[in-house]
């Protein structure tokens, strides 16, 4: 706000219930946007629809809600539109793993320097309690495994950066963030982060995460620049009843924007789209109707 | 290998101002190759031409034809009648068999034995030539037979030798001489065939200059127009009949610093545009019936949230995935009401490929202007057939971006609020990285600041600020042309793919001396009432045609204009466009009954 | 800790006949927890009842509050004005005081100060109260307040300490010894203060013996029709207000060896039960306007491959997100002219929980008869509002399933083709695991057979076959409910939830000499139009009453009527329902004007 | 047909182009239909959209065409109703991968004993030609990398077949659906099975597969019971630029009509639902409104 006098909205005091592990999400997003001095002007979140998808209105930038489920797609056109932006989806683990569950792969494929930041908790928090994709077996009725992001995430050849955190743990969480910044806004690609970021009031999951979050880089030998190892390794610790936190993966594949975007124009949200300055481009193009 | 010609009725050439010309065979036949030479012909020779196809949803195999018509006049349907089929099958003659000229020429392929008899006696000229044995025997591939009957058609219509080579030419020279010299052998196979044969014109096609015109269906134009309109972020996803516009723009947005994307799926497509747009890019996505239905949700978040999207519907025969490659106009209640909630939103109709050029930067124009979802709405038929049309004027052509704010705009402001209260209900728009435009945008009911809010007097003032722009962007919504005499008692009302139909068959109508006007809607939402009283007021009877079951314009324009007797459906839904005659023989059969019966 | 407690204006007690009590704080105060103990002391002592909830979309935090009315008459409404406010902060007192009763009681939360003065001078008995203090310091937890306030309503309301401990045990006993014990200390903590503070009845509620009435919300009544109505199959996912529908399924549907699936989305639930539905399982789907928008693509496919389906459209305030707990009937457009193509549908619109289940039931007759999808369309008050009502009557339901086959029926048949074309246009049904019904299902264009077709005469009898059948199956659709007087010349119409807040407004017009008839339409589509023309033809002025913006019924019923200037809309679009006197003042105020207009 | 005398529809001749690798997979199926002798009016098939979803039109059975990216609900829909049946979804990878991946994930994790089988051709080939998500980099301008939906199936913890068979090679394809048809209808799960299935009118690739096709099953130590390593031992091949096929995995999770449907009163499609016979219970139901 340094260079413009404009009052602009001041932002909410969040709607979560206390205790909620959101809360802990949006102290670490705004610690790392401010650590990493990442202008309020040039960041954009895009919510999810859920107690989680709120979390825009919660910091000072520009923020777009969009359709539950539809975060992704959303965060992709703006960055296509304006690959200098900042731009970080973040919403709950029913808006993305469930009906956004197309969205979620597909983005993945596509690799574009956004950050994704998944607020799970097992739960459809908002909607009252029902089991979201990532349930227990057996909470409210669920009778399915839980789905695990992170393997899936591994699973696509594309994926550049894959971690998880846990909003009780607001050093490893803050220090995720950045990196997923970091990586996204050097133009690497995605930043996929789960955060365990437990609903006290419909699927209270602190008591069970604290035992069994089991944090990666504790681990002297996990590399994760190596996917298939990364899997295996991610698996095993799953499989033993403990959920593996910190950076899971990273890695280099093309950016969608590096593939996409011509890199003399500028972002085409801010090109001259006047008559004046293409006509010739135009007319040449006339041709082709001959 | 005995070839079978034989010319029924040798005559004088004809002189043919206007003539129609159907290559009817098997999908993969490469019918379609024939129409577009001949096309390039017509052209080369100052006529304008109209093309139609009609092929199934599947890739080979099924009757599938190409229609093309050539005329010294401009014309925007393939007419009543087919003055020449090529034939590659005796389907293809049942096929066009009620679309025949009386005296129509055949030229059918005889390969696995001539014309059954019973197409004899009908006054048709039938030539039976062996093109698919000849190409596969003679160049070894059966699709050489498309170059084959196109030498026999280019003898039949007196087209002149250097012409047929020089078209061929220019079609297959970009594709390696391996299959220019191919083509150029099909081409003198097919010559000395009609020469052996003793082929001679039956038809006389006038000859001019080559006109400046250039050829485009409505779905090239659209692409052109989303271009010069600034348009620079299309997302899509592969549905017919709209695919055309993606593959249009995908080689050549680029070339201006913009993107094509295809998407994942349709609720991908609108969610990334509406991405786009809210972050200041202009933006078009394109879809048919089932896509469109995916992008409801889409649609009215962006009523909501006051982003400006257009949005190409391209019409084909539903419902459900219905009949995915013919032609129909039934989604007009879909886009019209179609999405839960109430929000703004305006639904343009070209009819023609010149219009769709221009209401393509007018719908652009007006979705930034009015911060709203725009759905252009057209047809298989419109987006798929090619006219020839004059260039499109460039000169013309405005950007307006309506209040879409810059940083030293903002730098005059005190307090920026993206859904501020205003005058005219519009807002003034901020786009991301732009320094005290920080602000929320939302599908939930919102505040100025676009804040949730649930307050009661806050809902009020919010939906009637966003529903009272579609009354605001009346004045600039694309009018109704209005054709015929003005002291007609018998009008007619259509849109879209229609024009052409209605234009022909209000020339034959004046031949039987009933005297028409016509008003060709452009603005189907909001529908401009007052031109359409004017247009009506003085009229005994409206007939309003459209491709749908339940004459859905028709209803849409009886409750808005009452006297409901008044108004007549015309309706057809098969799947295939009107024939003139047909809406000549319904406005006809309905004032004759009304006549006979004394009203 | 000192308690302030006074009563400023003791008087005798008032015999209420009807009374209506709110219940205000911020969400996760358990406002609707003391609704429901009140509805149950109210229903012991033979009142009905009719709830209400005002709850943000969020779990904690916020306004929100509860409303139940008592009567000794059935009531469908919260009514004007409220007797007694709860209010756990001052919050709920400001967004209560425009339908308090001028002299309304407030049990006012004190543990944060005493209800401001501005409040004071308004005529309203306060009682302030440190219900959270005492709760946390007494109790340990503020939740109990609830309970604190219970017990003080109770002796304010004159309710025998009997009776609320009988009702606070049975909803506390199966939640295990320490909740009730806790509660039933919170009981008597606020007996003893009332006591203590010498709070004495205001009120007289009238007892008479326990009725046999039942407590039902339009969407359990859903859910309960679609079980009597043989429903075995729902496939859900959560969105307010139609989550309750599944939740309420979810453990009894088991019972009778049926299932409740959440699916991943609103397309895996349709197209899901489309499945089920082919498969030879009644099905019915629930969700509210998203997820409507979102089923639009798989409505039409079940209209076009002709499957019988039930759609509960909860209406919220729309467009888009909008404000999911607040109350709207904006999405009939979409229900009645959603989806690209044509294809038939029916939309039934029940008003009161006891016609939600047998319309429900109706429904999937229609559905199974008919062959196509159902819309039941409820809009927010209605699912979520609780209403005394007499229990289902089990014994007039009947189950049809129309044309559906079993192994011997189709032994009877030649030739098996399952679009079959009939007089009637239905088709005879198979399903899977019967033999010689093997058949195809699909939403292309299709034969009898059900294999792909465009084939064009082909086209034009399936079309009509399909559209007919709304045609036909008008003589079984719920009419309209007739109210008031035959000879009166004002009538209104409306649908939904409006139904209890327009039977109220007659009785106030009544008494203001203003004679009306009222038609509560229960078949949006198709309107039976022969019903609405008997109602309308000897009114001078219909008013159509209706949550949403545009007035869409009022557009629909204009259309179907003509005659338009009849046709007054009376909207309200703020997320809350009509109130029996905005209704009232509507109406006169319109007659009025015209009185002195002279017309 | 051995029991009535109904006439029923006769299938129609495919409208496939010739050549096309879907042949294979409908030559494939009747085979493995017939052998198990499985009968035709216990048979669905759920046909998607695309020239591979109109495969049920080909043979006699009992057929539903869903919707574009809808088969797979469709068919859990029509198991849940009627166990009894065997019910085969069959598709493209447009259709299944790209509209359908949201489908696709959470029907893998149901785990619904139907099969389910991709054509996977790398292209959209009844829209004529634009890159599928399995589109390699390059084709028609695709620049992301392909998704291997084998990997992504093995990240869902509660997959249990899982295979890949190539339309040219007929006696494994055929071996593959058996397996595949046999797991459902033991009610073990999901069979899934990928058809390598060329589309020799827009990306033909015939060739290239003859070459990289690797079968798993020429593996001596290959163990498909060892979810981890199949995932790296599939990973390993396609880095080598070989496509594994046979038999990628199988294992044991409870079925989703084994953990959704009622044992008692046979599938819910065929169950007496006439007041007369459900009078107590609903009686019983009405009390919860006292
Ligand atoms: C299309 C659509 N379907 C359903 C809903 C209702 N809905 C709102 S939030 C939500 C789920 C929220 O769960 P999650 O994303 O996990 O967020 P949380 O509340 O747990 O943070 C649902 C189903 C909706 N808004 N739109
Ligand atoms: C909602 C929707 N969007 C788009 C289409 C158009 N469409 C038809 S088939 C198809 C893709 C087919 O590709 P695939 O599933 O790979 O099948 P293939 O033809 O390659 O066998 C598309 C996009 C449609 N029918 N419905
Ligand atoms: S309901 Fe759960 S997820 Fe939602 S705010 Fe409360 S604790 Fe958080
Ligand atoms: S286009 Fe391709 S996928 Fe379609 S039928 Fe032809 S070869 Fe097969
Ligand atoms: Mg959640
Ligand atoms: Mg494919």
């Amino acid at each position: 706000m340094a260079q413009t006098t404009v009052k602009i909205y001041t932002p909410t005091t969040p709607i979560w219930c206390p205790g909620c592990g959101d809360f802990g999400v949006l102290a670490s997003l705004k610690k790392a946007l401010s650590d990493l001095q990442i202008k309020s002007k040039d960041t954009v979140i895009v919510g999810g629809i859920g107690c989680s998808g709120s979390i825009h209105n919660n910091l000072e930038c520009y923020g777009i809600h969009s359709l539950h489920g539809r975060l992704l797609p959303t965060a992709v056109g703006v960055k296509l539109a304006n690959p200098q932006l900042t731009v970080i989806a973040a919403g709950g683990d029913g808006d993305g793993y469930a009906i956004g569950a197309g969205h979620f792969l597909h983005t993945l494929k596509k690799n574009p320097s956004i950050i994704y930041i998944v607020m799970q908790n097992g739960t459809y928090g908002l909607t009252k309690g029902q089991p979201s994709p990532t349930a227990q077996v057996g909470y409210e009725g669920n009778v399915d495994l839980p789905f695990d992001a992170i393997l899936t995430a591994l699973s696509i050849p594309s994926t550049t950066f894959i971690a998880r955190g846990f909003s009780a743990n607001q050093a490893q969480l803050t220090d995720l963030m950045k990196k997923a910044i970091s990586h996204s806004n050097s133009n690497e690609g995605m930043g996929f982060l789960e955060v365990l970021s437990p609903c006290v009031t419909y699927n209270d999951t602190y008591k069970e995460w604290r035992e069994q979050v089991y944090d990666l880089s504790t681990e002297k030998d996990y590399n994760p620049h190596n996917r298939l190892l990364a899997f295996t390794r991610v698996s095993e610790i799953t499989n033993q009843g403990k959920i593996p936190t910190g950076l899971v993966y990273s890695g280099r594949v093309k950016s969608l924007e590096e593939n996409t975007l011509s890199k003399e124009k500028g972002p085409l949200a801010l090109q001259d789209i006047s008559l004046e300055s293409n006509l010739p481009k135009y007319e040449q193009i006339l041709n082709d109707f001959r | 290998m005995a070839t079978t010609l034989e010319q029924q009725k040798p005559a004088e050439p004809m002189l043919k101002q206007d003539i129609c010309i159907m290559i009817g065979g098997q999908g993969g036949d490469g019918t379609l190759t024939v129409v577009n030479l001949l096309g390039s012909c017509f052209r080369n020779i100052g006529l304008n031409v109209y093309d139609a196809r009609n092929v199934l949803s599947r890739i080979r195999g099924g009757h599938a034809d190409g229609v093309i018509r050539a005329s010294t006049e401009q014309v925007l349907s393939t007419g009543d009648q087919v003055d020449v089929l090529v034939a590659f099958d005796e389907e293809a003659v049942q096929a066009a068999v009620n679309e025949l000229a009386p005296d129509a020429s055949i030229i059918f392929d005889s390969s696995k034995g001539q014309l059954s008899e019973k197409f004899g006696g009908m006054g048709l000229r039938v030539v039976n030539a062996p093109l698919g044995n000849m190409a596969a025997s003679k160049l070894r591939r059966n699709i050489f037979k498309n170059t084959i009957a196109f030498a026999i058609l280019g003898r039949l219509l007196g087209l002149e030798d250097d012409l047929l080579i020089e078209v061929l030419r220019s079609r297959y020279e970009r594709r390696g001489k391996e299959a220019l010299d191919a083509n150029m052998q099909a081409l003198s196979l097919g010559s000395d065939l009609a020469k052996q044969n003793n082929i001679r014109s039956i038809y006389k096609i006038p000859h001019s200059e080559k006109s400046n015109k250039i050829l485009a269906t409505g779905n090239e134009a659209v692409a052109y127009g989303f271009l010069v309109g600034g348009g620079r972020f299309f997302v899509g996803y592969p549905i017919t009949p709209a695919t055309d516009i993606m593959e249009w723009l995908a080689p050549r947005i680029s070339k201006l610093g913009g993107v094509v994307k295809q998407a994942e799926d349709e609720l991908a497509v609108i969610n990334m545009g509406i991405g786009a747009a809210y972050a200041g890019a202009r933006v078009m996505v394109a879809t048919s019936g089932p896509g469109q239905s995916l992008m409801t949700e889409g649609v009215g978040h962006a009523g909501e949230a006051e982003l400006p999207i257009v949005v190409v519907e391209c019409q084909r025969v539903g419902p459900s995935t219905g009949e995915p490659t013919k032609n129909e106009q039934s989604d007009l209640n879909h886009v019209v009401y179609g999405s839960h909630g109430e929000f703004p939103r305006l639904v343009i109709a070209p009819g023609s490929a010149a219009e769709c050029f221009q209401l393509t930067v007018d719908a652009l124009n007006l979705a930034e202007t009015y911060q709203l979802p725009v759905f252009l709405l057209l047809d298989q038929a419109l987006c798929q057939n090619s006219e020839s049309i004059l260039p499109f004027n460039l000169k013309s052509i405005k950007v307006e971006r309506g209040k879409l704010l810059s940083q030293s705009d903002l730098e005059k402001i005190q307090t920026y609020k993206r859904y501020q209260f205003s005058e005219d209900g519009i807002s003034p728009r901020s786009v991301p990285s732009l320094e005290g435009g920080q602000s929320q945008v939302t599908g939930n009911e919102h505040n100025e600041y676009g804040l949730t809010s649930v307050d009661t007097t806050n809902r009020l003032r919010m939906m009637s600020k966003r529903m009272k722009k579609v009354e605001l962007a009346k004045n600039e919504l694309p009018r109704g042309n209005n054709f015929g005499r003005k002291d007609a008692k018998i009008g007619i009302i259509g849109f879209g793919s229609t024009l052409g139909p209605i234009l022909e068959s209000m020339e034959q109508l004046k031949s039987k001396n009933i005297g028409v006007r016509f008003q060709q809607i452009r603005t189907i939402f909001p529908l401009l009432v007052e031109d359409l009283i004017e247009f009506s007021d003085p009229l005994d009877k409206i007939f309003v045609v459209e491709n749908n079951y339940q004459g859905q314009l028709a209803k849409m324009i009886r409750s808005a204009l009452g006297r409901n007797e008044r108004i007549e459906s015309i309706t057809k839904f098969d799947g295939t466009s009107f024939k003139p005659r047909e809406i000549t023989n319904a406005i006809s059969t309905s004032i004759q009954g009304k006549l006979e019966m004394g009203v």
